[in-house]
Protein backbone atom coordinates (compact mmCIF):
# COMPACT_ATOMS: atom_id res chain seq x y z
CA UNK A 1 0.00 0.00 0.00
CA UNK A 2 1.11 3.36 -1.26
CA UNK A 3 1.71 5.62 1.84
CA UNK A 4 2.84 8.65 0.43
CA UNK A 5 5.05 10.05 -2.81
CA UNK A 6 7.70 12.92 -2.49
CA UNK A 7 8.49 14.56 -5.91
CA UNK A 8 12.42 15.53 -5.62
CA UNK A 9 12.88 19.17 -7.35
CA UNK A 10 14.45 21.64 -5.12
CA UNK A 11 16.72 21.56 -2.37
CA UNK A 12 13.75 22.01 -0.01
CA UNK A 13 12.17 18.35 -1.26
CA UNK A 14 15.09 16.87 0.51
CA UNK A 15 13.73 18.33 3.68
CA UNK A 16 9.82 17.33 3.03
CA UNK A 17 11.10 13.58 2.31
CA UNK A 18 12.99 13.59 5.68
CA UNK A 19 9.60 15.00 7.34
CA UNK A 20 7.68 12.41 5.46
CA UNK A 21 9.18 9.43 6.33
CA UNK A 22 9.39 10.96 10.00
CA UNK A 23 5.65 11.01 10.41
CA UNK A 24 5.24 8.16 8.59
CA UNK A 25 7.15 5.47 10.63
CA UNK A 26 6.27 7.39 13.93
CA UNK A 27 2.70 6.41 12.69
CA UNK A 28 4.08 2.96 12.16
CA UNK A 29 5.20 3.13 15.50
CA UNK A 30 8.97 2.20 14.94
CA UNK A 31 10.82 2.89 17.51
CA UNK A 32 13.23 6.17 17.68
CA UNK A 33 16.43 4.48 16.36
CA UNK A 34 14.60 2.71 13.56
CA UNK A 35 12.99 6.14 13.05
CA UNK A 36 16.54 8.10 12.99
CA UNK A 37 17.73 5.13 11.04
CA UNK A 38 14.99 5.13 8.16
CA UNK A 39 14.79 8.66 8.52
CA UNK A 40 18.91 9.42 7.60
CA UNK A 41 18.95 6.95 4.91
CA UNK A 42 15.95 8.81 3.03
CA UNK A 43 17.56 12.10 3.31
CA UNK A 44 20.86 10.67 2.06
CA UNK A 45 19.09 9.39 -0.95
CA UNK A 46 16.98 11.77 -1.63
CA UNK A 47 20.34 13.98 -1.61
CA UNK A 48 21.57 11.47 -4.35
CA UNK A 49 18.84 11.84 -6.16
CA UNK A 50 18.89 15.94 -6.14
CA UNK A 51 22.41 16.14 -6.77
CA UNK A 52 22.97 13.61 -9.07
CA UNK A 53 19.68 13.56 -11.38
CA UNK A 54 18.56 17.03 -10.48
CA UNK A 55 14.91 15.34 -10.34
CA UNK A 56 13.00 12.03 -9.37
CA UNK A 57 10.92 10.59 -7.06
CA UNK A 58 10.41 8.66 -3.59
CA UNK A 59 7.95 6.42 -2.90
CA UNK A 60 6.86 4.97 0.47
CA UNK A 61 4.65 1.77 1.13
CA UNK A 62 4.13 -0.24 3.53
CA UNK A 63 4.74 -3.99 3.23
CA UNK A 64 4.02 -7.29 4.80
CA UNK A 65 5.91 -10.78 4.61
CA UNK A 66 3.97 -13.60 7.36
CA UNK A 67 3.34 -11.31 10.30
CA UNK A 68 6.34 -8.68 9.68
CA UNK A 69 5.34 -5.45 8.97
CA UNK A 70 7.57 -2.67 7.32
CA UNK A 71 8.10 0.27 4.98
CA UNK A 72 9.80 -0.12 1.63
CA UNK A 73 10.87 3.32 0.06
CA UNK A 74 11.72 3.45 -3.40
CA UNK A 75 14.47 6.73 -4.81
CA UNK A 76 13.59 6.75 -9.11
CA UNK A 77 14.77 9.12 -11.32
CA UNK A 78 15.60 9.31 -14.90
CA UNK A 79 19.26 10.89 -14.43
CA UNK A 80 23.03 9.74 -15.81
CA UNK A 81 23.24 6.15 -13.76
CA UNK A 82 25.96 4.89 -12.23
CA UNK A 83 28.51 3.40 -14.48
CA UNK A 84 29.74 0.99 -11.50
CA UNK A 85 27.17 0.27 -8.70
CA UNK A 86 30.36 -2.25 -7.40
CA UNK A 87 32.21 1.19 -6.96
CA UNK A 88 29.42 3.56 -5.73
CA UNK A 89 28.72 0.85 -2.52
CA UNK A 90 32.25 0.92 -1.59
CA UNK A 91 33.17 3.22 1.32
CA UNK A 92 35.10 6.34 0.32
CA UNK A 93 34.20 6.40 -3.26
CA UNK A 94 32.65 9.52 -4.77
CA UNK A 95 32.55 11.37 -7.78
CA UNK A 96 31.50 14.50 -6.28
CA UNK A 97 32.55 15.89 -3.30
CA UNK A 98 31.30 13.70 -1.15
CA UNK A 99 32.39 11.87 1.29
CA UNK A 100 31.22 8.15 -0.38
CA UNK A 101 29.35 7.04 2.71
CA UNK A 102 26.15 7.39 1.77
CA UNK A 103 24.95 4.59 -0.52
CA UNK A 104 27.15 1.72 2.25
CA UNK A 105 26.12 3.54 5.06
CA UNK A 106 22.38 3.52 4.14
CA UNK A 107 22.84 -0.27 3.55
CA UNK A 108 23.77 -0.56 6.84
CA UNK A 109 21.12 1.08 8.23
CA UNK A 110 18.54 -0.73 6.37
CA UNK A 111 17.29 -4.56 6.32
CA UNK A 112 17.21 -4.80 2.20
CA UNK A 113 18.87 -2.40 0.14
CA UNK A 114 18.57 -2.95 -3.74
CA UNK A 115 20.02 -0.64 -6.19
CA UNK A 116 19.61 -0.83 -9.98
CA UNK A 117 21.08 1.33 -12.38
CA UNK A 118 21.69 2.14 -16.15
CA UNK A 119 23.93 4.56 -17.97
CA UNK A 120 21.74 7.44 -19.18
CA UNK A 121 18.46 5.79 -18.33
CA UNK A 122 18.63 6.72 -14.41
CA UNK A 123 19.11 4.60 -11.11
CA UNK A 124 16.41 3.41 -8.64
CA UNK A 125 16.92 2.49 -4.89
CA UNK A 126 14.63 0.00 -2.69
CA UNK A 127 15.28 -0.25 0.90
CA UNK A 128 12.93 -2.11 3.44
CA UNK A 129 12.88 -2.27 7.23
CA UNK A 130 11.08 -4.39 9.07
CA UNK A 131 9.46 -3.71 12.62
CA UNK B 1 14.65 30.09 5.27
CA UNK B 2 14.98 29.29 9.47
CA UNK B 3 17.11 31.98 11.19
CA UNK B 4 19.35 30.03 13.65
CA UNK B 5 20.01 32.27 16.33
CA UNK B 6 24.06 32.66 17.97
CA UNK B 7 24.64 33.91 21.30
CA UNK B 8 27.39 34.92 22.92
CA UNK B 9 27.93 34.23 26.61
CA UNK B 10 31.03 34.11 28.92
CA UNK B 11 33.50 34.99 26.05
CA UNK B 12 31.85 31.51 24.30
CA UNK B 13 29.54 31.79 21.17
CA UNK B 14 26.53 29.34 21.38
CA UNK B 15 24.64 28.23 18.85
CA UNK B 16 21.21 25.88 18.57
CA UNK B 17 21.09 23.91 15.59
CA UNK B 18 17.65 23.14 14.54
CA UNK B 19 15.98 20.86 12.59
CA UNK B 20 14.75 20.77 8.97
CA UNK B 21 17.85 23.15 7.79
CA UNK B 22 17.76 22.42 4.34
CA UNK B 23 21.85 21.68 2.77
CA UNK B 24 22.19 25.66 1.69
CA UNK B 25 21.14 26.91 5.20
CA UNK B 26 23.14 24.64 7.20
CA UNK B 27 26.42 25.87 4.96
CA UNK B 28 24.92 29.76 5.71
CA UNK B 29 25.10 28.73 9.44
CA UNK B 30 28.79 27.82 8.89
CA UNK B 31 29.67 30.79 7.28
CA UNK B 32 27.83 32.74 10.22
CA UNK B 33 29.65 31.18 13.51
CA UNK B 34 32.62 31.48 11.47
CA UNK B 35 32.12 35.33 10.82
CA UNK B 36 31.05 35.61 14.25
CA UNK B 37 33.81 34.37 15.73
CA UNK B 38 36.14 36.27 14.20
CA UNK B 39 34.52 39.34 14.61
CA UNK B 40 33.43 38.88 18.82
CA UNK B 41 36.58 37.22 19.41
CA UNK B 42 35.51 34.61 21.41
CA UNK B 43 37.73 31.67 22.56
CA UNK B 44 35.39 29.00 22.36
CA UNK B 45 32.35 27.87 20.13
CA UNK B 46 29.56 25.90 21.32
CA UNK B 47 27.64 24.29 19.00
CA UNK B 48 24.32 22.36 20.39
CA UNK B 49 22.64 19.70 18.81
CA UNK B 50 20.14 18.97 21.57
CA UNK B 51 16.90 19.76 19.56
CA UNK B 52 18.09 17.84 16.12
CA UNK B 53 16.63 14.42 15.89
CA UNK B 54 18.69 13.50 12.72
CA UNK B 55 22.42 13.85 10.93
CA UNK B 56 23.01 12.83 7.94
CA UNK B 57 26.69 12.46 6.59
CA UNK B 58 26.52 16.03 4.75
CA UNK B 59 25.17 17.56 7.76
CA UNK B 60 27.73 15.56 9.90
CA UNK B 61 30.51 16.99 7.73
CA UNK B 62 29.58 20.53 7.83
CA UNK B 63 29.30 20.11 11.90
CA UNK B 64 33.06 18.47 11.95
CA UNK B 65 34.51 20.65 9.14
CA UNK B 66 33.25 23.62 11.17
CA UNK B 67 35.06 22.34 14.13
CA UNK B 68 38.54 22.41 12.84
CA UNK B 69 37.85 25.97 11.42
CA UNK B 70 36.50 27.14 14.35
CA UNK B 71 39.97 25.75 15.93
CA UNK B 72 42.01 27.25 12.89
CA UNK B 73 40.79 30.62 13.61
CA UNK B 74 42.24 29.79 17.44
CA UNK B 75 39.27 29.11 19.09
CA UNK B 76 37.92 25.81 21.10
CA UNK B 77 34.96 24.27 19.63
CA UNK B 78 32.80 21.53 21.54
CA UNK B 79 30.02 19.68 20.10
CA UNK B 80 26.78 19.16 23.18
CA UNK B 81 23.56 17.73 23.12
CA UNK B 82 23.83 14.82 21.12
CA UNK B 83 21.08 11.63 21.53
CA UNK B 84 21.68 8.29 21.35
CA UNK B 85 19.59 7.63 18.32
CA UNK B 86 21.69 9.94 16.53
CA UNK B 87 25.20 8.70 18.02
CA UNK B 88 23.95 4.77 17.01
CA UNK B 89 22.95 6.19 13.47
CA UNK B 90 26.52 8.29 12.93
CA UNK B 91 28.76 5.06 14.04
CA UNK B 92 26.78 3.22 11.47
CA UNK B 93 27.16 4.85 9.22
CA UNK B 94 30.87 5.11 9.62
CA UNK B 95 30.57 8.60 10.46
CA UNK B 96 33.03 8.45 13.98
CA UNK B 97 34.09 12.64 14.35
CA UNK B 98 37.45 11.11 15.76
CA UNK B 99 38.89 14.88 16.42
CA UNK B 100 35.51 16.48 17.36
CA UNK B 101 35.37 17.29 21.06
CA UNK B 102 32.29 16.35 22.42
CA UNK B 103 30.26 17.38 25.74
CA UNK B 104 27.05 15.87 27.19
CA UNK B 105 25.42 19.70 27.45
CA UNK B 106 26.09 23.40 26.69
CA UNK B 107 26.57 23.22 30.60
CA UNK B 108 29.69 20.60 30.50
CA UNK B 109 30.92 22.07 27.35
CA UNK B 110 31.30 25.53 29.33
CA UNK B 111 32.62 23.81 32.36
CA UNK B 112 35.29 22.51 29.55
CA UNK B 113 36.05 25.49 27.72
CA UNK B 114 36.65 27.60 31.22
CA UNK B 115 39.23 24.99 32.09
CA UNK B 116 41.40 25.39 28.59
CA UNK B 117 40.80 29.23 29.45
CA UNK B 118 42.00 29.21 33.12
CA UNK B 119 44.45 26.55 32.09
CA UNK B 120 47.09 29.29 31.11
CA UNK B 121 46.01 31.38 34.08
CA UNK B 122 47.02 28.95 36.39
CA UNK B 123 50.24 28.48 34.44
CA UNK B 124 51.18 32.43 35.16
CA UNK B 125 49.96 31.85 38.57
CA UNK B 126 52.28 28.87 38.88
CA UNK B 127 55.20 30.51 37.82
CA UNK B 128 54.93 33.79 40.31
CA UNK B 129 54.63 31.08 43.19
CA UNK B 130 57.86 29.09 41.86
CA UNK B 131 59.80 32.15 41.65
CA UNK B 132 58.30 33.31 45.17
CA UNK B 133 59.83 30.21 47.10
CA UNK B 134 62.95 30.61 45.27
CA UNK C 1 16.50 -12.71 29.55
CA UNK C 2 19.29 -11.74 32.12
CA UNK C 3 18.87 -8.09 33.02
CA UNK C 4 22.31 -6.45 33.38
CA UNK C 5 22.80 -3.77 36.02
CA UNK C 6 24.25 -0.69 35.69
CA UNK C 7 25.59 1.66 38.32
CA UNK C 8 25.97 5.35 38.74
CA UNK C 9 29.03 6.12 40.93
CA UNK C 10 30.75 9.47 41.24
CA UNK C 11 29.64 11.02 37.83
CA UNK C 12 30.52 7.70 36.15
CA UNK C 13 28.21 4.31 34.58
CA UNK C 14 29.68 1.09 35.55
CA UNK C 15 28.47 -1.77 33.51
CA UNK C 16 29.35 -5.10 34.11
CA UNK C 17 28.45 -7.17 31.04
CA UNK C 18 28.19 -10.60 32.01
CA UNK C 19 28.63 -14.20 30.22
CA UNK C 20 25.91 -15.94 28.14
CA UNK C 21 23.96 -13.04 26.89
CA UNK C 22 22.23 -13.34 23.61
CA UNK C 23 23.11 -10.76 20.42
CA UNK C 24 19.44 -9.64 21.06
CA UNK C 25 20.09 -8.80 24.87
CA UNK C 26 23.84 -7.08 23.79
CA UNK C 27 22.13 -4.77 21.63
CA UNK C 28 19.26 -3.77 24.38
CA UNK C 29 22.11 -3.40 26.87
CA UNK C 30 24.06 -0.75 24.38
CA UNK C 31 20.55 1.09 24.19
CA UNK C 32 20.61 1.16 27.73
CA UNK C 33 23.89 2.27 28.61
CA UNK C 34 23.31 5.27 25.53
CA UNK C 35 20.22 5.78 27.39
CA UNK C 36 21.60 5.74 30.75
CA UNK C 37 24.39 8.46 29.53
CA UNK C 38 22.39 10.50 28.13
CA UNK C 39 19.49 10.63 30.96
CA UNK C 40 21.81 10.79 33.97
CA UNK C 41 24.55 13.06 32.80
CA UNK C 42 27.64 11.00 33.80
CA UNK C 43 30.97 12.31 31.95
CA UNK C 44 32.11 8.84 32.35
CA UNK C 45 31.01 5.32 31.35
CA UNK C 46 33.22 1.85 33.00
CA UNK C 47 32.16 -1.17 30.79
CA UNK C 48 33.88 -4.04 32.96
CA UNK C 49 34.09 -7.60 31.49
CA UNK C 50 35.88 -9.25 34.13
CA UNK C 51 33.31 -11.56 34.13
CA UNK C 52 33.18 -12.47 30.90
CA UNK C 53 35.38 -15.67 29.51
CA UNK C 54 34.88 -15.00 25.79
CA UNK C 55 34.36 -12.25 23.20
CA UNK C 56 33.65 -13.17 19.92
CA UNK C 57 33.19 -10.32 16.88
CA UNK C 58 30.16 -9.51 17.07
CA UNK C 59 30.09 -9.02 21.15
CA UNK C 60 33.49 -6.72 20.00
CA UNK C 61 32.14 -5.01 17.42
CA UNK C 62 29.29 -3.40 19.51
CA UNK C 63 31.54 -3.19 22.92
CA UNK C 64 33.71 -1.04 20.74
CA UNK C 65 31.59 0.88 18.94
CA UNK C 66 29.59 1.81 22.30
CA UNK C 67 32.19 3.57 23.25
CA UNK C 68 32.39 5.90 20.19
CA UNK C 69 28.64 6.44 20.88
CA UNK C 70 29.28 7.38 23.89
CA UNK C 71 32.33 9.98 23.36
CA UNK C 72 29.84 11.17 20.48
CA UNK C 73 27.17 11.72 23.22
CA UNK C 74 29.65 13.84 25.55
CA UNK C 75 31.21 11.15 27.60
CA UNK C 76 34.77 9.01 28.57
CA UNK C 77 34.03 5.60 27.32
CA UNK C 78 36.88 3.12 29.43
CA UNK C 79 37.00 -0.77 28.75
CA UNK C 80 37.98 -2.89 32.40
CA UNK C 81 38.83 -6.23 32.94
CA UNK C 82 39.85 -8.09 30.13
CA UNK C 83 41.49 -11.21 31.05
CA UNK C 84 44.32 -12.53 29.14
CA UNK C 85 42.96 -15.34 26.89
CA UNK C 86 40.12 -13.03 25.64
CA UNK C 87 43.09 -10.55 24.41
CA UNK C 88 45.03 -13.82 22.74
CA UNK C 89 41.78 -14.80 21.15
CA UNK C 90 41.04 -11.22 19.98
CA UNK C 91 44.39 -10.27 18.64
CA UNK C 92 44.27 -13.66 16.53
CA UNK C 93 41.01 -13.02 15.08
CA UNK C 94 42.28 -9.38 13.90
CA UNK C 95 40.27 -7.54 16.28
CA UNK C 96 42.50 -4.86 17.81
CA UNK C 97 39.81 -2.34 19.06
CA UNK C 98 42.78 0.17 18.74
CA UNK C 99 40.74 3.17 19.83
CA UNK C 100 38.92 1.73 23.08
CA UNK C 101 40.69 3.09 26.17
CA UNK C 102 40.87 0.31 28.36
CA UNK C 103 42.48 -0.34 32.20
CA UNK C 104 43.02 -3.31 34.13
CA UNK C 105 40.17 -2.95 36.46
CA UNK C 106 37.51 -0.57 37.75
CA UNK C 107 39.28 1.16 39.98
CA UNK C 108 41.93 1.92 37.97
CA UNK C 109 39.34 2.85 35.25
CA UNK C 110 37.73 5.66 37.89
CA UNK C 111 41.51 6.78 38.23
CA UNK C 112 41.59 7.49 34.59
CA UNK C 113 38.38 9.13 34.27
CA UNK C 114 39.07 11.58 37.37
CA UNK C 115 42.02 12.19 36.10
CA UNK C 116 40.51 13.67 32.74
CA UNK C 117 38.54 16.04 34.93
CA UNK C 118 40.76 16.98 37.34
CA UNK C 119 43.71 17.44 35.15
CA UNK C 120 45.02 20.92 35.15
CA UNK C 121 43.81 20.63 39.22
CA UNK C 122 46.59 17.81 39.61
CA UNK C 123 49.24 19.12 37.06
CA UNK C 124 49.81 22.37 39.00
CA UNK C 125 49.83 20.61 42.76
CA UNK C 126 52.61 18.63 41.30
CA UNK C 127 54.27 21.67 40.42
CA UNK C 128 54.19 23.13 43.23
CA UNK C 129 55.74 20.08 44.73
CA UNK C 130 58.28 19.71 42.85
CA UNK C 131 59.80 23.29 43.54
CA UNK C 132 59.64 22.21 47.48
CA UNK C 133 62.02 19.74 47.29
CA UNK C 134 64.40 22.32 44.95
CA UNK D 1 33.15 -40.35 18.96
CA UNK D 2 30.12 -37.75 19.28
CA UNK D 3 30.39 -35.88 22.53
CA UNK D 4 27.26 -33.82 21.92
CA UNK D 5 24.91 -32.20 19.20
CA UNK D 6 23.13 -28.68 19.57
CA UNK D 7 20.74 -27.98 17.18
CA UNK D 8 20.99 -23.94 15.68
CA UNK D 9 17.27 -22.60 15.30
CA UNK D 10 16.78 -19.76 18.08
CA UNK D 11 18.95 -17.17 18.67
CA UNK D 12 19.19 -18.60 22.36
CA UNK D 13 20.81 -22.05 20.48
CA UNK D 14 24.09 -19.64 19.90
CA UNK D 15 24.61 -19.40 23.24
CA UNK D 16 23.95 -23.03 24.03
CA UNK D 17 26.52 -24.10 21.61
CA UNK D 18 29.14 -21.94 23.22
CA UNK D 19 28.05 -23.37 26.93
CA UNK D 20 28.81 -27.16 25.47
CA UNK D 21 31.66 -26.20 24.03
CA UNK D 22 33.36 -24.55 27.10
CA UNK D 23 32.15 -27.32 28.87
CA UNK D 24 33.32 -29.93 26.67
CA UNK D 25 36.60 -28.71 26.51
CA UNK D 26 37.24 -28.28 30.03
CA UNK D 27 36.56 -31.80 30.32
CA UNK D 28 38.75 -33.01 28.26
CA UNK D 29 41.56 -30.39 29.65
CA UNK D 30 42.15 -27.90 27.05
CA UNK D 31 43.87 -25.06 28.55
CA UNK D 32 42.19 -21.89 29.17
CA UNK D 33 43.27 -20.34 25.98
CA UNK D 34 42.48 -23.16 24.09
CA UNK D 35 38.99 -23.35 25.50
CA UNK D 36 38.65 -19.59 24.46
CA UNK D 37 39.43 -20.00 21.02
CA UNK D 38 37.20 -23.02 20.32
CA UNK D 39 34.38 -21.37 22.29
CA UNK D 40 34.86 -18.24 19.73
CA UNK D 41 35.17 -20.25 16.74
CA UNK D 42 31.54 -22.10 18.06
CA UNK D 43 30.02 -18.91 18.65
CA UNK D 44 31.17 -17.20 15.28
CA UNK D 45 30.25 -20.37 13.36
CA UNK D 46 26.77 -20.85 15.23
CA UNK D 47 25.98 -17.52 14.46
CA UNK D 48 26.15 -17.61 10.85
CA UNK D 49 24.38 -21.17 10.70
CA UNK D 50 21.52 -19.03 12.42
CA UNK D 51 22.28 -15.68 10.54
CA UNK D 52 22.54 -17.37 7.08
CA UNK D 53 21.21 -20.34 7.11
CA UNK D 54 18.23 -19.84 9.99
CA UNK D 55 18.73 -23.27 11.58
CA UNK D 56 21.45 -26.02 11.06
CA UNK D 57 22.94 -28.38 13.59
CA UNK D 58 26.66 -28.55 15.67
CA UNK D 59 28.30 -31.86 16.08
CA UNK D 60 31.15 -31.79 19.12
CA UNK D 61 32.98 -35.50 18.39
CA UNK D 62 36.23 -36.52 20.21
CA UNK D 63 39.12 -37.56 17.56
CA UNK D 64 42.46 -39.11 18.18
CA UNK D 65 45.74 -39.57 15.72
CA UNK D 66 48.69 -41.28 17.15
CA UNK D 67 49.36 -40.13 20.57
CA UNK D 68 47.14 -36.94 19.79
CA UNK D 69 43.50 -36.34 21.19
CA UNK D 70 41.36 -33.35 19.86
CA UNK D 71 37.96 -32.03 19.68
CA UNK D 72 36.22 -32.29 15.53
CA UNK D 73 33.17 -29.35 15.77
CA UNK D 74 31.25 -29.89 12.48
CA UNK D 75 28.25 -26.97 11.57
CA UNK D 76 25.99 -28.66 9.14
CA UNK D 77 23.00 -26.29 7.36
CA UNK D 78 20.95 -26.75 4.57
CA UNK D 79 20.86 -22.88 3.91
CA UNK D 80 21.70 -20.79 0.97
CA UNK D 81 25.28 -21.70 0.25
CA UNK D 82 28.22 -19.75 -0.22
CA UNK D 83 28.56 -18.64 -3.85
CA UNK D 84 32.32 -17.68 -3.80
CA UNK D 85 34.49 -19.35 -0.39
CA UNK D 86 37.48 -17.16 -2.13
CA UNK D 87 35.51 -13.96 -0.97
CA UNK D 88 34.15 -15.26 2.27
CA UNK D 89 37.33 -16.44 3.62
CA UNK D 90 38.89 -13.13 2.83
CA UNK D 91 39.11 -10.79 6.00
CA UNK D 92 36.69 -7.67 5.45
CA UNK D 93 34.33 -9.60 3.37
CA UNK D 94 30.52 -9.69 4.17
CA UNK D 95 27.53 -9.96 2.39
CA UNK D 96 25.30 -9.09 5.94
CA UNK D 97 26.20 -6.22 8.00
CA UNK D 98 28.95 -8.34 9.84
CA UNK D 99 32.94 -7.27 9.92
CA UNK D 100 33.82 -10.34 7.92
CA UNK D 101 36.24 -11.49 10.45
CA UNK D 102 34.36 -14.84 11.16
CA UNK D 103 35.49 -16.97 9.03
CA UNK D 104 39.37 -16.07 8.71
CA UNK D 105 39.12 -15.16 12.15
CA UNK D 106 38.30 -18.86 13.01
CA UNK D 107 40.76 -20.84 10.53
CA UNK D 108 43.73 -18.71 12.34
CA UNK D 109 42.01 -19.99 15.65
CA UNK D 110 41.98 -24.03 14.64
CA UNK D 111 44.56 -26.10 13.92
CA UNK D 112 42.57 -27.49 11.45
CA UNK D 113 39.26 -25.65 8.90
CA UNK D 114 37.64 -26.89 5.94
CA UNK D 115 34.56 -25.42 4.73
CA UNK D 116 32.17 -26.44 2.20
CA UNK D 117 29.56 -25.38 0.63
CA UNK D 118 26.90 -26.11 -2.08
CA UNK D 119 24.83 -22.98 -3.74
CA UNK D 120 21.30 -23.68 -2.83
CA UNK D 121 21.98 -27.30 -1.03
CA UNK D 122 24.07 -25.74 2.45
CA UNK D 123 27.35 -25.41 4.01
CA UNK D 124 29.33 -27.74 6.22
CA UNK D 125 32.59 -26.31 7.93
CA UNK D 126 34.96 -28.74 9.98
CA UNK D 127 37.06 -27.50 12.50
CA UNK D 128 39.64 -29.05 14.89
CA UNK D 129 41.90 -28.35 17.33
CA UNK D 130 44.56 -30.62 18.88
CA UNK D 131 45.54 -30.69 22.40
N1 LIG E 1 20.95 8.68 -7.96
C1 LIG E 1 22.20 8.63 -8.48
N2 LIG E 1 22.44 8.85 -9.79
C2 LIG E 1 23.69 8.80 -10.30
N3 LIG E 1 24.78 8.53 -9.56
C3 LIG E 1 24.64 8.29 -8.24
C4 LIG E 1 23.36 8.32 -7.63
N4 LIG E 1 23.50 8.03 -6.31
C5 LIG E 1 24.83 7.82 -6.13
N5 LIG E 1 25.51 7.98 -7.28
C6 LIG E 1 26.99 7.78 -7.47
O1 LIG E 1 27.49 6.97 -6.42
C7 LIG E 1 28.56 7.65 -5.75
C8 LIG E 1 28.56 7.29 -4.27
O2 LIG E 1 27.39 7.78 -3.65
P1 LIG E 1 27.37 8.03 -2.07
O3 LIG E 1 27.88 6.79 -1.41
O4 LIG E 1 26.00 8.51 -1.69
O5 LIG E 1 28.46 9.15 -1.82
P2 LIG E 1 28.59 10.68 -2.23
O6 LIG E 1 27.22 11.19 -2.57
O7 LIG E 1 29.16 11.30 -0.98
O8 LIG E 1 29.54 10.73 -3.39
C9 LIG E 1 28.35 9.12 -6.02
O9 LIG E 1 29.55 9.85 -5.93
C10 LIG E 1 27.77 9.09 -7.44
O10 LIG E 1 28.81 8.95 -8.40
N1 LIG F 1 26.56 -20.85 6.97
C1 LIG F 1 26.61 -19.97 5.97
N2 LIG F 1 25.71 -20.01 4.95
C2 LIG F 1 25.75 -19.11 3.93
N3 LIG F 1 26.65 -18.13 3.84
C3 LIG F 1 27.59 -18.03 4.81
C4 LIG F 1 27.61 -18.92 5.91
N4 LIG F 1 28.67 -18.56 6.71
C5 LIG F 1 29.25 -17.50 6.13
N5 LIG F 1 28.61 -17.16 4.97
C6 LIG F 1 28.98 -16.07 4.04
O1 LIG F 1 30.34 -15.74 4.23
C7 LIG F 1 30.48 -14.34 4.53
C8 LIG F 1 31.64 -14.11 5.49
O2 LIG F 1 31.34 -14.69 6.76
P1 LIG F 1 32.07 -14.18 8.07
O3 LIG F 1 33.53 -14.14 7.80
O4 LIG F 1 31.62 -15.00 9.23
O5 LIG F 1 31.63 -12.67 8.25
P2 LIG F 1 30.22 -11.96 8.54
O6 LIG F 1 29.29 -12.95 9.15
O7 LIG F 1 30.61 -10.85 9.47
O8 LIG F 1 29.73 -11.45 7.22
C9 LIG F 1 29.13 -13.93 5.07
O9 LIG F 1 28.88 -12.54 4.88
C10 LIG F 1 28.18 -14.81 4.25
O10 LIG F 1 27.95 -14.25 2.99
Amino acid sequence: MILGVVEIFHEKDIVIARQTARELTKDMGFGLVDQTRIVTAVSELSRNIFKYAKSGRVIFESVESGKSRGISISFIDKGPGIESIENAMKEGFSTDKGMGLGLPGVKKLMDYFKISSELEKGTTVVIIKWK
Amino acid sequence: MKKVPILVIRNTLIICIQNDLTDTAILELQNDILDKTYKTRVNGVIIDISSLDMIDVFLGKVISDTTKMVRLLGAQAILVGMKPNIAITLIELGFEMPNVKTAIDVDNGLKILNKYEKYNATKVLEVTELSGED
